[in-house]
């Protein structure tokens, strides 16, 4: 296999005609963008010869090598540095934590150093950090981890989390293209729920821009990543009962696309927001901000949040399941919504 | 790699880099004695910090390298930039906030850099995290076949973050061309150096990544020069990263604000007595390096050049309020304008010629088999079972334990026979 | 501090002490056995982790430990819970998230503690955070004048953490009675050692600490046993922390998902044959302390044992759904019972009888001058200035500089004559 | 002075007579812990023998000696991690980041360990992490951190920013006997600039109630640290042009005191949040969402915030001027909202 093509499992380019899952949606963007450009890496824990945690990099160590896929020590601290300083000269590397939550042990280097590198220096750190986070498959308090937030509330970096395949693989191509660090998250309950059809061709999903995915007039709900099924299914749920909802996919937490939030608001002038991190301090507060600012006189009702608990991520399925939102609590929510 | 005796006799410098070592010195001095006097006139906006009594060991390290190689200072490493070629007034710029200053009055003292041609990185004030980042410098400029080399500074104080760990552990696994030098001039603010590190020598940090590393006298600027010198091409022909422990005082407070009156009146002095322009000027002057002529010479043309350079700084202007709001991301095509440049055939780093068996070799017990087509946990429970092997189901191989866990025997506890178990000796006190 | 070479004799363990090490071995793969099948019924909640091959290490370690000692599990360290006193119930308790399980279900495997009885830490996945707790938890029980140890283990992989270094070197300044266990399996999940530390022997991270060490063959309970002991017994004595590294091999993959195809064959072979049980087996065989009739007993007391709790944890309910909003915060009294044993006098910590000198004292330099009445900046640059002493003031004390700095003349570069400097060899290469 | 007691500028019990620092207060509340409880304990860079270094812990050393007073190296995760370890014993560290922004080298063990050991294993870490943050004076972009966010949005902490000398001291102290880790940030630039006499005798002022500053009748404005300074001075402003406003102190962050919070909304029914923190993911969004879902009916005007910019802090005044808020731009704000 030495030069070989990757065999069927492991990565491979665009257009091998079927369905493909979000997760091999990622490993085809990382795959394509190396193959296009040899300025991207890949760095990180276990991404080569075992290609990921979640195989997400399979093949691309047998594709690549060894200089552009680097198994490195267990140094989150030092993966994120040592990307920022390849980044100086040039490179693109694509940074994995192999479970988001390890992004706490880099957290310095990220929103100190990689953050403020533009601003303060006019030395723009061109990096991606990607990695699995987020909960539903009982992965406990420490395996579980939905941080956009510390992100969101860190300028100079840009956070997206995509909920289907096609977006996962554009944006994480407009990511390793964009000159500024970029955070993306993957929900890894969605790794191989979601299938979808990809186009056989290069594209790229613009940063910054949200998706409608379901149009309603009655109200609208704001979500991303895996709640977005969740908010689909319960739209369904509502639409039974004649309440239409506009669910929208927010794609880019950092920075937000206020004009399409706001151009849906004009027209349901309710707004739930959904998220599956805690509460307090969450993204929903961050958009009540937002209208408060530029649509007060659209709201017919009061924002209204569903989103987990304001606790760590229970490990049992029982607590979990009570933790985590889900499509009845979103139903009941977006029904007393509606009746303002 | 290592050069012979020959070689490295040969290394002894020449008159003008003699010169240059001593120039840069008294620059570094006299630009930090410039500051001073800024400070007491309020025109510095934030702390001031100073590398009084140990210049040497800036001067002379960043001397060690080539135009082409890397660096990134830490806060007592004025000397450094000044060799890399950065002029005065950027440096009072920075401390005074101007506009003009490379950082635009964003951010100060020497956190500044210059991707594009002096190959500078800027510092973060958190303490170690140069290092990775400066580990990831070398290793890209060894992918782009650029041979250059990556060096950073660190103090004894800094040793002790957990950054510091992971980007030399990282660097070393990587055998990165990268030289860190540990200036250790015995204070971390108020805190001796026993109190941070329980090490007679801090060079010693090495021996946790098995990378070479050296004493060296800080306050020696030859000495200085020669090892650093020596290190960086022992980085740059692939020996991988190299500390090198300087040993040194700092010989005022952490920073202006700070008397320092924790630190012993008799150890101020005993290092005030081995200041390292002195101790240059004596040996310059033994040799017949420098005379009052040169000296008088060198010195006029310091004065000189720092009184424009003042001039410029303190005509600078302010920068604009509403500056403040502009460039947390860099947008358009103009803020980004780095591009690899490649000095090795990039086929080489593209597939197929990239293409490599993946799988891992282990001295002694050959390889594994490759990855592809396994699964991963997503549920953590719900994944394919992997079936146990039996304890015995593949016959062992009676390889040496020794090739297996790369360990000396000798060094190991516990007996091989396991009869002879209870009378062993169970670890060997180290 | 150190025990004679006679001493150490009578140490050999007792005939029970053997036993207790091989029931407890027996235990801890009965008890992972179990899981596995559990695990297989899809009755364990997420991962499941092995330590098959690696139980002397956990076993023989905290056989080490006294009742009042502290201890805090990793992933593989099954055994060390068992010995310390958990029932096998709660592990299966904890793997299945069972409302009886010590967590109630809000953690999972072995992530629980018990801070009042047992002294037990419980871990988070983060690795390498247990050893900043773990000396804090050290220097705690040294300020109440308790006079325990406390043990945490670390895998090779995470000896490259950041918190590793911190940790270990905070415990090496405050001479903490810490031990650590750095078992070395030789992989960190899929990625061999010398990729992840470019060492021979990871006992060698301890030299960046000037703390003692230990290498051990970690398939060989005895020797396991033997060196922990030595190791606590010299932390209690006061001879700070202690890295014992413990050869050995992980067996089977990261976890239960994981078939480990990277591992070579024949290196998997050679360690099933080095099974620590059977080795220890043959050795209690050899030395008469196990025949077929006791081993059999013990057997039968672990299969009646397991039957029984296993028994238990499935029988007990999932926690209720609503329990999952409970107890963030810890309000009101009943929360936080932990009260400080002190087994000193406390009015040694209390003033007048606390009260020091706050200076620092350096070896061969005396004292510096106390701190009170300083003032700090705030403004950076609104502090009153020091002024600066001129160079020569006082006059220079010449002490030996190998006192100044602790370092040995031998290993300095840089003449110390000025005038030979020039014909000197520049760095010390190590 | 081995077993002397301490001198006129050490540390000091309560009561000298005059008017007191907020640095003063600080220290005051440290000292009387140490000597209430010996389970109190002091731990940091340069805490010693140098009384920290703005000389906040000035003094202890002297009193309370080497295993109480514990100079650590520079190793935030270390100071954390053994902090925690101790507190398991019994004892009550107090952590010092000899500048807050160095929070982040430390953010996983503070996030993932301490904050999440008494929901998972029930195991408390009352610790307290203190250290001097926010900017004005010039730090740059290192040394001026209001890092209150990442952690307000960390179940399982308490945040606390107060405003006077007063609650400094009293709040500090109920940090050190609350049984949860409480984060105690505080503003530097306060440190000399306010002066209060405070009582006597022992005290401690509620963790989790704001304070109203200022009655008024027109409009809310919630604010904490040294941006009440700036909402009090723009007040006094408005009042001159009839518009009085109700100034509120947050004091805590989490929990907020939303008991109080509501109750002004009540009356004022209009809300202007004013923070020196950045703008995305500030608190003022939390605000919002709490309104939103609290005090809906009661709001006549949309919420409105006054901030930082979502940038570094910049280093040259004239940029950081710009980048903070002012006592002009709270003005310029509520004289729009008093127009709803
Ligand atoms: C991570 C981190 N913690 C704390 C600080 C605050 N600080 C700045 S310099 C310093 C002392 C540094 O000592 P050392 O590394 O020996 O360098 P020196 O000042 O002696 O050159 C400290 C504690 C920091 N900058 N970074
Ligand atoms: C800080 C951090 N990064 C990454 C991980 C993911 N992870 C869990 S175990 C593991 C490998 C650990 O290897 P080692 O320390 O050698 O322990 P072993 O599994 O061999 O017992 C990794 C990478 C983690 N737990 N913590
Ligand atoms: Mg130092
Ligand atoms: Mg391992």
């Amino acid at each position: 296999m030495a030069s070989g093509k990757p065999n069927g499992n492991a990565a491979s380019g665009n257009g091998s005609g079927g369905p493909v899952t979000f997760l091999e949606a990622i490993k085809q963007a990382m795959f394509e963008e190396m193959e296009r450009d040899p300025a991207v890496v890949v760095i990180g824990e276990d991404v080569g010869v075992y290609g990921g945690a979640f195989k997400t990099s399979e093949g691309l160590l047998e594709r690549f090598g060894w200089e552009r896929v680097i198994d490195t020590p267990i140094s989150e601290s030092a993966i994120i540095g040592a990307a920022c300083g390849m980044s100086y000269l040039g490179l693109r590397p694509i940074c994995e934590m192999q479970f988001i939550d390890f992004i706490a042990c880099c957290f310095n280097q990220l929103t100190n150093f990689v953050a403020k590198g533009h601003y303060l220096w006019n030395a723009p750190a061109p990096i991606v950090v990607r990695g699995p986070s987020g909960g539903g498959v009982h992965g406990g308090p420490f395996h579980s981890a939905n941080p956009e937030m510390y992100f969101v509330h860190t300028p100079g970096l840009k956070v997206i989390y995509p909920s289907t395949p096609y977006d996962a693989k554009g944006l994480l191509k407009a990511a390793v293209r964009d000159n500024n660090p970029v955070l993306f998250f993957e929900h890894k309950f969605l790794y191989r729920r979601i299938k979808e059809e990809l186009p056989a061709e290069d594209y790229t999903v613009p940063i910054g821009k949200a998706a409608v995915r379901r149009e309603g007039r009655h109200l609208t709900i704001l979500s991303y990543a895996a709640m977005m099924y969740t908010s689909l299914e319960a739209a369904e749920a509502l639409a039974k009962e004649g309440i239409e909802a506009e669910v929208i996919d927010l794609r880019t937490l950092l920075p937000l696309d206020e004009e399409t939030i706001l151009q849906s608001v004009k027209k349901t002038n309710k707004v739930l927001v959904v998220h599956e991190d805690t509460k307090t301090g969450g993204i929903a507060g961050e958009i009540a901000a937002i209208l408060c600012e530029k649509a007060f006189g659209d709201l017919d009702g009061p924002l209204m949040r569903v989103t987990s608990l304001d606790t760590p991520v229970p490990y049992a399925p029982t607590l979990e399941d009570y933790f985590l939102p889900n499509a009845k609590k979103i139903f009941t929510a977006a029904k007393e919504l509606a009746r303002y | 790699m290592r050069p012979t005796a020959g070689e490295r006799r040969k290394r002894d410098l020449t008159r003008q880099q003699y010169l240059d070592l001593y120039y840069y010195m008294r620059l570094n001095r006299a630009v930090e004695d410039t500051m001073v006097k800024l400070f007491r006139q309020n025109k510095i906006v934030g702390g001031l910090y100073s590398s009084l009594g140990q210049e040497a060991i800036s001067v002379g390290s960043a001397y060690a390298l080539e135009k082409k190689d890397w660096l990134a200072p830490m806060i007592r490493n004025i000397g450094a930039l000044l060799v890399k070629g950065v002029p005065p007034r950027d440096i009072f710029m920075q401390h005074m906030a101007k506009y003009d200053s490379p950082t635009k009055g964003k951010d100060g003292t020497s956190h500044f850099g210059d991707l594009d041609n002096l190959h500078i990185v800027s510092p973060i004030s958190m303490l170690g995290d140069l290092i990775p980042v400066m580990a990831g410098v070398a290793i890209a400029g060894r992918y782009l076949g650029q041979k250059i080399v990556a060096m950073t500074w660190i103090g004894d104080g800094g040793s002790s973050t957990g950054v510091f760990h992971e980007g030399l552990n990282f660097a070393a696994t990587q055998k990165a061309p990268f030289v860190l030098i540990l200036e250790n001039n015995l204070w971390a603010y108020s805190t001796p150096v026993r109190r941070q590190v329980p090490l007679e020598n801090l060079a010693d940090r090495a021996k946790a990544y098995g990378i070479a590393s050296y004493i060296v006298d800080g306050n020696d600027v030859v000495a200085m020069y020669q090892t650093a010198k020596e290190a960086v091409e022992r980085a740059r022909a692939g020996e991988g990263p190299i500390l090198i422990e300087a040993k040194t005082f700092r010989r005022l407070g952490h920073a202006q604000h700070d008397p320092a009156e924790y630190v012993p009146k008799e150890m101020r002095a005993y290092w005030e007595a081995r200041d390292p322009i002195l101790l240059y000027e004596k040996f310059m002057t033994s040799e017949k390096l420098l005379d009052a002529t040169v000296k008088k010479e060198i010195e006029d043309k310091i004065d000189a050049l720092l009184q424009k350079e003042r001039d410029f700084a303190e005509n600078s202007p302010m920068p604009p309020a509403e500056f403040a709001a502009e460039g947390v991301y860099c947008t358009g095509d103009d803020c980004h304008k780095i591009r690899p440049k490649w000095e090795r055939d990039k086929h080489e780093v593209m597939p197929p010629r990239s293409s490599v068996s993946a799988v891992w070799t282990v001295e002694g017990f050959g390889t594994g088999k490759g990855s592809s087509g396994g699964i991963a946990p997503i549920h953590f429970g719900d994944t394919a079972n992997v079936p146990e092997k039996a304890e015995n189901e593949e016959s062992p191989t009676p390889k040496s334990l020794v090739k297996t866990a790369g360990k000396k025997s000798a060094k190991v506890a516990s007996a091989r026979g396991a009869g002879a178990l209870r009378r062993r000796t169970q670890g060997k006190r180290r």
